[in-house]
């Protein structure tokens, strides 16, 4: 593990460290004369300082799925938004179907022929599904409605993707808002197709319809480009696939090259294991939430329990009741049918004298916008949850709190150290380890934990694990979660949850219901 | 960090590099400001709305525009003087600044006068409207209820309906004096009208005094009468194909084919008479000047060509009555709306009680509030 | 009250009405497209003068009519330079404009308030007109009436007829995702919060080209907040801010009514009626909005600027 | 050249001057290029204006017994700005507080002044606390926008103080004008020094102690905190257990209390009487205020200072050249557009860069969340 930590972080290994990365094939791997759809020379892109993108070079072929696996941060997005015209690059060329080509905005992009579907899905929910297939690219200054209606139906039917055109995107799911997007491109006949992260909110099941459509466009000649950090999914459907870290490409291969995930991770990190945490054996204390028949608001029949010494991860996709369960143990929301008691005391007590200190902390998903006030500075971010330990009466301890933040800041290694530093100034990562460093300084014995780690990069992913099984030692931990990877690592037992309910409750030793885990979170018992 | 700090900083800078400016923008800026020269009489005029092209500022400013023209006089004026707080520094800056007469022409500048002249015993200040004096305060006003009176005259023998409208802006004893001579005046030619009232709580917003207007047209005037200063009302007839009777001024133009006559004031002969009085020395304190019709303070305009003949020579002979300074319009009996009896016949009302005139006389539709 | 009288109320309804209309849609406009405009008031009353000033000067009402218009795109464009280009917050930038509109109108307007134009005439619609009860409440006003017919229904099929209002309501509820779509959320914003100011513009030519055919100070009378008020009861709706715009004109048109047919209740709380209107307006379609769970209210990104990428 | 916009990562430091200094500068010329179209001189009005405001020791107090209301509706407004609360309502709770003194004093006239003076000060604070607290009920209970609500109250307020002046509350002895009687000499706040301080009176003593307060409460109690936490949204306020109800209440409650107090010493000190005429938009200069002092208490002194003082100087300036009245509410538009639109130079940072290739327009601008996304990628 000491020998994992010196090589572990990505900024302490040098380029050197990737041995069998075949960067000499870049531009022409393995296709002989076709010729490429897209293709990247050196292009480069920077944000101030940072370098974003540094001379990547890149060929996406017509009829290949083309994976681009990299870590957050590695810069993927930046360079699929130079290619959906959004940023220009600040040196290198891009050219489509053999012409160079200069986008100035999005516009120009899509009349290129590039369609992009974003990890965050750009559709308007208060319009239909028509009008946002249909959005900028209406064919005239006149709408007609049912007109829309029929030409989006028409197009759904055409390639097997079954929606209502005139429904309100804000009603769909997120499969069906996916197909919305797919649609899109389909219909601007975009012969580029780049997905980011399509699957991250998508069930397993979906997830398979997916990349069945996408086999089937890639067969129809179209160039599809598949961002992923999943490599299970990059294995499976990827022609070729590109590995990008720092800002640079550091592999391009066949699929066919790859024999295990093991062996793409270890291109794609460059080093040997991925994230294969240390876990010590602690015992388990004292039941720190106990959840009985949980109903309403979404939920149904939901029982949990959690004792000291133990971390429950929670696993199934986005909007499974997990955020429910979530406000109830954290006392957002009331329960409304059934019993939740949270260290040895029912909700309503437990909620009606909460300290601030021992007792519960949530760390939840959206870092930015709900666990810290982007205005603030670190030390009033601090205060959020901890002022009731820094208040005498109404006085507030300044001083002290800025000791603590301080001393949090340097024992998290949150950068920048500043502690008058704003809230939106820290990257993801770093906002995350100070708010699990906040959330850690209140000596929780019960952590909720949501999507800790997603969109951290390694090293801060590595360090978000070891306080949480460290907290372990004092705390039960509620993990929820949408990685599976990240559950069967951290946690003592799983529960999958689908439409608010329990689908089932094991320990990750149980290896016969692991396996069931995907078909558990799509609802299927057997 | 300390931005506010910085803020402040500009500011102060801005401040200073601007008072800089100030230590030579004077004397660029005097040609546009004549200094008072030896022996020219400073004169201000505070007004309470702003000057504009009609309404009672204007009025007021046109007797501004007369007393310059005398020679040897230099006159200025604040408008839109709210008459709270404001009045007091904007009258005492007029006080410092050298002026030897101030006219404050709002009722409501009566305190405000009276606080600063104590405090500057040189200067003379005349309150238009008010009831307070002392030895450098007098008051003045003009009796315009005579016109109103005669415009009333008008309106009651015009009407078809017998019910005539009357848009008024604020229930003030002004106002409210106003409403009652011109009831008076329809009365004194036709008993059975009556004049309907609708407050607008504005001086000067033609939309809604127009709508007023209509509202009261609605009802079955045919007569839209005003104490207000914007001509809406005076449209609203003329659309209708009805009579109006305007204010302050002819206000013939905005509607000529409605136009009976209207109520105007002509405030130049007061504010001659008073300058001459100072420069004289003849001027005191503690006086109420209240001209009417006889010295020609307030007047009507001409008839519009709709009127009779009949009808021009029964007013006119009650003008000339007003002319030659026999002013009936307050003596008794006079009824409230309530049928009660308020001045006793053949008692004159005093101006202290139509200064203070808050009921309606008999023959008035609507509230006092 | 007799039947005539309540067809001179309605009929007074719907001329009282006719400003706030043009207002409202304006403000719907800009609304839509993500703008949050509290500027209003100021865009009336210089608009209002502007159209004056034009139809004075030239004596043609139409090119008063279009000048109100363009003073109205004109100070709206200054809203939208901070807003959009300078990232100032809506709601201050929307106060300040007020300030500064209602300001310089009174400023500039001064040597002509009180002065008369033709502006525009009533004209009773032939055979229209004729209709007993609905003939004289709507077809005997002047052409901005008439205008004030057709903007609602323009407006309507500006926003869900054409590619350009799709781009606009795209714009207002998800500036990325219009610009995922080529289209410049920017400018489309620019677009509403313009032509938002259009209409605005309108409304003050109203009323001084046709309402009272004449200029002062105060003409916008605060119609231009209870406009803003209004977007809200109408849902950001063309259709329900011409229920808004005459349940408004109504009142004002019946409190000064009951004031002509001799009421003993005081003006000052007459004069409340429509201010507390808004309020309970308010307040009622709040309740509706929860009803409706939210769909189809506030457009989502209403009065989030749209920051710089980099 | 590429135009390149980026966020500060750091404060700007004494740019900050710069800023403020270029907004103001750009404001003036604007004032001045209209003073110039009038035929007046431009710049040379200006520097009367300068010179009416701050040129005399009675110029400069006179400024000051003006700031007083300004500087106090300013605090109570920047109070629910500091939590997104955009109270507008400040011109009504001003009346309101007017209303609340009088009544105190018309009711009880016979109090001594220790008694009916606190007692004034007390229901005026109460009255503009409970129309301050109508929009938070408003938008707590049924979600309506304390924006609209708030300014319909101001509306409703100033015709409830005209209804019980024209009406009930009439002076008999006013010849039917409307205001109320004279209050009795203990419910008049006194001037301090009349022969040395002017017009200035003991109302100011109030500012010292209001700003104190709200800088004592903001920076160094709990509810303080709570109070600019709960300004992140109403999520973060939730997530950390913050009783948002309770402190849009607080904030609204003490903001009327303040605009009251303003409304009431402003009543009691300048009129010694309840007048129409005292609602002469402070409310709405306050708001200005506010916000150009970026709700800080010293910056709000001093900007209250400084308005009052162009409103003074703009007096001289009016009697000197005769400018119209509606050049004061001009400047103060032109200063906050320009300097709303100059404090875009303290968040962001603008170069220009040469564009690898031709000239182009900058890229267009894309949702926050994608900006900060793609400033980290």
């Amino acid at each position: 593990m000491d020998e994992r930590k010196h090589t572990g972080s990505p900024l302490g290994t040098p380029h050197g460290a990737r041995p069998d990365a075949r960067t000499d094939i870049g531009t022409d791997l393995g296709i002989g004369d076709v010729l490429p759809q897209v293709r990247l020379t050196g292009v480069t892109k920077r944000f101030g300082n940072v370098l974003a993108n540094d001379g990547i070079s890149l060929s996406i072929m017509p009829g290949r799925i083309k994976a681009l696996l990299g870590e957050n941060g590695a810069g993927k997005s930046t360079l699929m938004a130079m290619l959906a015209g959004r940023f220009k690059p600040d040196e290198g060329r891009i050219e489509v179907a053999g012409k160079a080509v200069d986008f100035a905005s999005p516009r120009e992009a899509i009349a290129a022929g590039i369609g992009m579907v974003y990890q965050h899905f750009m559709l308007v929910e208060n319009m239909t599904v028509a009008e946002n297939v249909l959005l900028g690219q209406e064919g005239g200054f006149f709408l007609n409605p049912a007109e829309m209606r029929r030409v989006v139906g028409g197009l759904a039917e055409r390639y097997g993707l079954p929606i209502d055109p005139g429904a309100r995107v804000g009603d769909l799911s997120m499969g069906e808002r996916q197909r919305v997007e797919i649609l899109k491109l389909l219909h601007r006949e975009s012969q580029v197709l780049i997905f980011d992260e399509p699957t991250a909110v998508l069930t397993p099941l979906e997830a398979e319809a997916l990349f069945a459509a996408l086999r089937a466009m890639s067969a129809q000649g179209k160039a599809i480009v598949f961002i992923s950090h999943k490599l299970e999914e990059v294995l499976s459907v990827a022609d070729e696939i590109a590995i990008l870290r720092r800002g640079r490409i550091e592999g391009e291969f066949l699929a066919s090259e790859v024999h295990s995930p093991a062996e793409l991770a270890r291109r794609m990190v460059g080093r040997d294991v991925v994230l294969e945490i240390d876990r010590d054996e602690v015992s388990a204390g004292r039941m720190v939430l106990d959840v009985k028949h949980l109903s309403g608001e979404g939920l149904e029949d939901v029982s949990l329990d959690l004792k000291r010494g133990e971390i429950l991860a929670i696993v199934g996709v986005a909007g499974n009741g997990q955020q429910q369960l979530v406000e109830v143990v954290c006392g957002i929301a009331e329960p409304q049918a059934g019993e939740v008691s949270i260290l040895g005391k029912s909700w309503a007590d437990f909620f009606h004298s909460r300290g601030w200190k021992g007792e519960l902390a949530w760390i939840p998903e959206d870092r930015a916008g709900l666990a810290t006030g982007r205005g603030l500075s670190l030390t009033d971010n601090l205060l959020l949850t901890t002022r009731e330990g820094f208040a005498h009466g109404q006085w507030l301890e300044r001083g002290r709190a800025s000791e603590t933040t301080r001393g949090i800041v340097r024992d998290n290694d949150v950068r920048p150290g500043r502690i008058e530093a704003q809230a939106w100034q820290l990257s993801g990562g770093n906002l995350q380890k100070f708010v699990l460093g906040r959330e850690l300084y209140r000596e929780p014995r019960l952590i909720v934990a949501e999507q800790p780690t997603q969109g951290l990069d390694v090293s801060a992913t590595e360090a978000v694990w070891q306080r949480l099984l460290e907290s372990r030692r004092t705390a039960g931990v509620l993990l929820v979660t949408g990685d599976l990877s990240e559950a069967l690592q951290l946690a003592d037992r799983v529960a999958v949850m689908f439409r608010g309910r329990v689908m089932g409750l094991f320990p990750v030793t149980d290896t016969a219901q692991v396996e069931r885990i995907g078909s558990l979170m799509a609802g299927l018992r057997d | 960090m300390k931005n506010w700090l910085r803020i402040a900083g500009a500011l102060a800078l801005t401040l200073g590099l601007a008072l800089a400016g100030c230590e030579k923008a004077p004397e660029k800026a005097a040609p546009a400001v004549d200094g008072p020269k030896a022996g020219e009489l400073k004169v201000g005029f505070v007004y309470t709305s702003p000057v504009g092209e009609a309404g009672y500022s204007w009025a007021h400013d046109q007797g501004r525009k007369a007393i310059e023209k005398m020679g040897g006089v230099k006159t200025s004026y604040v408008e839109a003087v709210k008459e709270g707080a404001d009045a007091e520094r904007v009258i005492e800056n007029m006080a410092r600044g050298g002026f030897d007469l101030v006219f404050t022409t709002s009722f409501g500048f009566m305190d405000p006068t009276m606080k600063v002249a104590k405090d500057f015993p040189k200067v003379k200040f005349m309150h238009c409207s008010g009831f307070k004096s002392s030895e450098n305060v007098s008051n003045y006003f003009g009796r315009i209820y005579q016109a109103r009176y005669l415009t009333g005259m008008t309106a009651g023998l015009m009407t078809k309906s017998n019910t005539i409208g009357y848009v008024a802006a604020f229930p003030i004893p002004e106002v409210i004096r106003g409403i009652n001579a011109f009831t008076l005046g329809v009365r004194s030619v036709n008993p059975k009208a009556q004049v309907r009232v609708v407050w607008t709580k504005t001086w000067f917003d033609p939309a809604l005094e127009k709508d007023a207007a209509i509202s009261l047209l609605d009802v079955g005037s045919d007569v839209i009468a005003q104490h207000q200063d914007s001509p809406g009302p005076q449209e609203a007839a003329q659309e209708r194909g009805k009579y109006s009777i305007g204010y302050n001024s002819d206000m013939a133009a905005f509607a000529p084919k409605a136009h009976l006559t209207a109520a105007v004031w002509n405030w130049a002969p007061i504010y001659e008479a008073i300058v001459k009085e100072v420069r004289e020395g003849t001027w005191t304190g503690n006086r109420a000047i209240w001209w009417g019709m006889d010295k020609g303070v307030v007047d009507i305009a001409p008839f519009g060509p709709m009127v009779p003949k009949a009808v021009q020579d029964k007013v006119n002979a009650q003008k000339e009555l007003f002319k030659k300074g026999e002013d009936k319009v307050f003596v008794g009996p006079i009824k409230d709306q309530a049928g009660q009896v308020k001045i006793a016949a053949g008692v004159k009302a005093e101006d202290k009680e139509l200064l203070g005139m808050t009921w309606f006389v008999e023959g008035v539709v609507g509230s006092v509030q | 009250m007799s039947p005539e009288l309540i067809i001179a109320l309605f009929a007074a309804a719907v001329q009282a009405g006719t400003p706030i209309l043009f207002a409202t849609l304006g403000e719907i406009v800009s609304e839509k497209a993500g703008v949050m405009n509290l500027g209003v008031e100021g865009v009336i009353a210089l608009s209002a003068f502007a159209a004056f000033v034009v139809c004075h000067l030239t004596g043609s009402a139409w090119l008063g009519l279009l000048a109100g218009g363009l003073a109205g795109t004109l100070l709206c464009g200054l809203h939208s330079l901070v807003c959009q280009v300078f990232l100032g917050n809506q709601v201050v930038s929307g106060l300040a404009l007020t300030l500064f509109g209602v300001g310089l109108a009174t400023f500039l307007g001064t040597p002509y308030v009180g002065q008369a134009t033709e502006g525009f005439g009533k004209i009773a619609v032939p055979l229209l007109s004729d209709i007993p009860v609905l003939g004289p409440i709507l077809f005997r006003h002047d052409t901005l009436v008439y205008l004030g017919y057709i903007a609602p229904v323009a407006v309507w099929f500006l926003l869900n007829r054409t590619s350009l209002g799709l781009g606009l309501r795209a714009a207002g509820e998800m500036p990325a995702a219009a610009a995922a779509a080529g289209l410049n959320p920017q400018r489309l914003r620019a677009f509403g919060v313009l032509a938002g100011g259009f209409l605005c513009g309108l409304g003050g030519a109203y009323l001084s080209l046709a309402h009272t055919h004449l200029w002062t100070t105060g003409l916008s009378g605060g119609r231009g907040w209870v406009a803003v008020a209004l977007v809200i009861f109408a849902f950001w709706r063309p259709g329900r801010a011409v229920i808004g715009a005459l349940l408004f004109g109504g009142v004002m048109a019946f409190q000064l009514r009951l004031q002509a047919s001799g009421t003993n209740i005081p003006s000052s709380l007459l004069l409340m009626l429509p201010y507390a209107l808004t309020v309970i307006v308010l307040v009622f379609s709040a309740a509706r909005a929860r009803e409706r769970s939210g769909a189809s209210a506030a457009p989502a990104a209403l009065g989030v600027n749209i920051e710089p990428e980099g | 050249m590429n135009l390149v916009i980026r966020k500060r990562e750091e404060s700007l430091g004494w740019g900050v001057l710069v800023v403020y200094l270029g907004a103001l500068a750009l404001a003036f010329c604007v004032c001045a290029l209209l003073l110039k179209m009038s035929g007046k001189p431009g710049f040379g009005g200006l520097a009367i204006l300068f010179r009416g405001a701050f040129g005399q020791t009675y110029a400069l107090l006179d400024g000051l017994v003006k700031a007083i209301p300004i500087f106090l509706c300013a605090l109570g407004v920047a109070l629910s700005f500091r939590m997104q609360v955009w109270n507008i309502g400040a011109e009504g709770q001003f009346a309101l507080g007017a209303v609340g003194a009088t009544w105190a004093a018309l009711t009880f006239p016979g109090l001594p002044g220790v008694a009916l003076m606190p007692l004034m000060l007390l229901c005026a604070m109460l009255a503009g606390a409970a129309w301050g607290a109508i929009p938070a009920a408003l938008r707590l209970r049924l979600g309506v926008s304390e924006v609209i609500s708030s300014l319909m109250l101001n509306y409703i307020g100033i015709l409830l103080l005209e209804y019980l002046v024209f009406g009930v509350w009439k002076d008999p002895a006013s010849f039917g004008f409307p205001m109320t009687a004279e209050f009795a000499s203990g419910g008049q706040i006194a001037r301090i020094l009349p022969g040395v301080l002017g017009k200035l009176h003991w109302g100011l003593l109030a500012c010292p102690v209001a700003g104190v307060a709200y800088w004592v409460l903001l920076s160094r109690t709990r509810l303080g905190f709570e109070i600019a936490a709960a300004g992140e949204g109403e999520r973060v306020a939730r997530y950390a257990q913050l009783p948002y109800g309770f402190l849009v209440f607080f904030v609204m409650g003490l903001g009327g209390a303040l605009s009251g107090l303003a409304g009431s010493i402003e009543t009691s000190a300048t009129l010694g009487r309840l007048q129409p005429t005292i609602m002469v938009g402070y409310g709405y200069t306050a708001i200005v205020v506010a916000w150009l002092a970026r709700l800080r208490p010293w910056a709000i002194a001093f900007t209250a200072y400084l308005l009052a003082a162009f409103r003074v100087g703009g007096e001289v300036m009016q009697l000197e050249l005769q400018v119209p009245a509606a050049f004061g509410p001009i400047m103060e538009g032109a200063i906050l557009l320009c300097v709303l639109a100059g404090q875009f130079f303290l968040t962001y940072s603008v170069s220009l860069r040469p564009s690898p290739k031709a000239a182009r327009p900058a890229p267009p601008a894309n949702d926050a969340n994608d900006a900060a996304k793609g400033a980290r990628s």
